[in-house]
């Protein structure tokens, strides 16, 4: 399994359709039919005023580690071929790439629900923090959801059942 | 000897990266917490309630023993994605 | 909305970077935060037999103005920014791309379910075949699962509540 | 005149990608492939009970009206994607 999964913090640019080779694999390897990607941009507004980016903080000695055992456990609960977790840091401007995950499976339902298990978990679980830049020139940390630890606390329940 | 860290906003309101604690008998997360608070006088504009911790690089609950030579991080909750 | 729906029948393969590509836009345009890709690959083998590949009948005058009404639905249902269904046919090997869907929107929950949506409905709706071409030289219609009625008929469900 | 489709395992089976009908008033689609049956020796190997069916490029249920004009594809549960 050991090359079965892309974990990277980094400040530098990703390419999808690299990262989608990635998880195609080639024809030497057994194919999985299904292939889920999720790339995360950041936006240009928020409800309240015009953004000119975000600046993203994390726990450097903590992330990568982090990613690696969420893909890991992702990997395990989906029965997951190809995993990817890939998160940029530092100050990215409007319509900048943020964040990328993918996920494998033979079956498109799986695949499906990794990756949105893998978004869930990331925006619940990895240190990582989101400073709006305003164009105004204004900083605001951003504030976690509601709405983002409900959609992970759904894959607590749904693993009693 | 405990480190504690803190990240973003809970470091912005503090002005600190973090500070060191003898370790004691008997520490858990929330006695360092406890322990911490006392040490920054902007402690209240801190929301501790919803702090989020990790000891060592893992996520863990205030419940969580603490020994000599850990590393507890506080921050708020994360906001990646 | 015109030009924010790719949808073809082709049976040349397609760019999963390209197609990525289109899907996030430019810093001209209002930026979607989330964009969600599905890619179905041709497996090498089912439950009973090695495979060689597959072959892909359509309804040549239905098929395209199906996958359009089906963009267009889930974009209204979803409220998605750009929608991406492109499917191949004809001869398939092992290992080559059949299928993509991608959807983006200003949110990952919505671009998730208009993605799964998409293909649900595809695999429900639009008039494809597929015929398993074995190692041994024989060949067998696929038959539809219930397993893909029932993730069609999920979104119907839905809808009722 | 009405113009019957078959497609992928159906067409095979009946050896026939399609035939043509004469309208006659009150026509459905469940009338149209009852018509069809009796013209092939080889119907009883086609699941009828589960052809899927579309009028003019539409998926249809069995008791839409068919009038003269009509194209009328009859086809086994499709298994793109």
């Amino acid at each position: 399994m050991q090359d079965s999964v892309w974990a990277a913090v980094q400040t530098s640019d990703f390419d999808v359709g690299t990262l989608y080779t990635w998880l195609r694999g080639d024809s030497s390897c057994a194919t999985d039919g299904a292939i889920v990607t999720f790339t995360g941009v950041v936006r240009d507004s928020n409800a309240q005023a015009s953004l000119r980016g975000i600046e993203l903080e994390h726990y450097s000695e903590m992330t990568l580690p982090a990613l690696r055992q969420l893909a890991a456990t992702a990997q395990s609960r989906f029965s997951l071929g190809r995993v990817v977790v890939l998160h940029r840091i530092g100050v990215l401007a409007t319509h900048e790439q943020i964040v990328f995950v993918g996920a494998t499976s033979p079956h498109r339902q799986a695949a499906f629900d990794g990756a949105q298990f893998l978004m869930d978990r990331l925006k619940s679980d990895i240190p990582l923090w989101k400073k709006e830049l305003h164009s105004n020139g204004d900083e605001q940390w951003v504030m976690a959801k509601t709405r983002d630890s409900k959609a992970a606390q759904r894959w607590d329940s749904e693993s009693q059942t | 000897m405990i480190q504690v860290l803190f990240f973003a906003h809970t470091r912005q309101l503090l002005k600190s990266d973090g500070v060191s604690l003898d370790a004691e008998p008997g520490m858990t997360v929330q006695t360092v917490l406890d322990s911490v608070s006392e040490r920054f006088d902007n402690w209240d504009l801190v929301d501790a309630d919803n702090l989020m911790c990790a000891r060592n690089h893992t996520l863990v609950t205030r419940d969580t023993a603490v020994i000599s030579g850990d590393t507890i991080a506080f921050f708020p909750p994360v906001t990646g994605g």
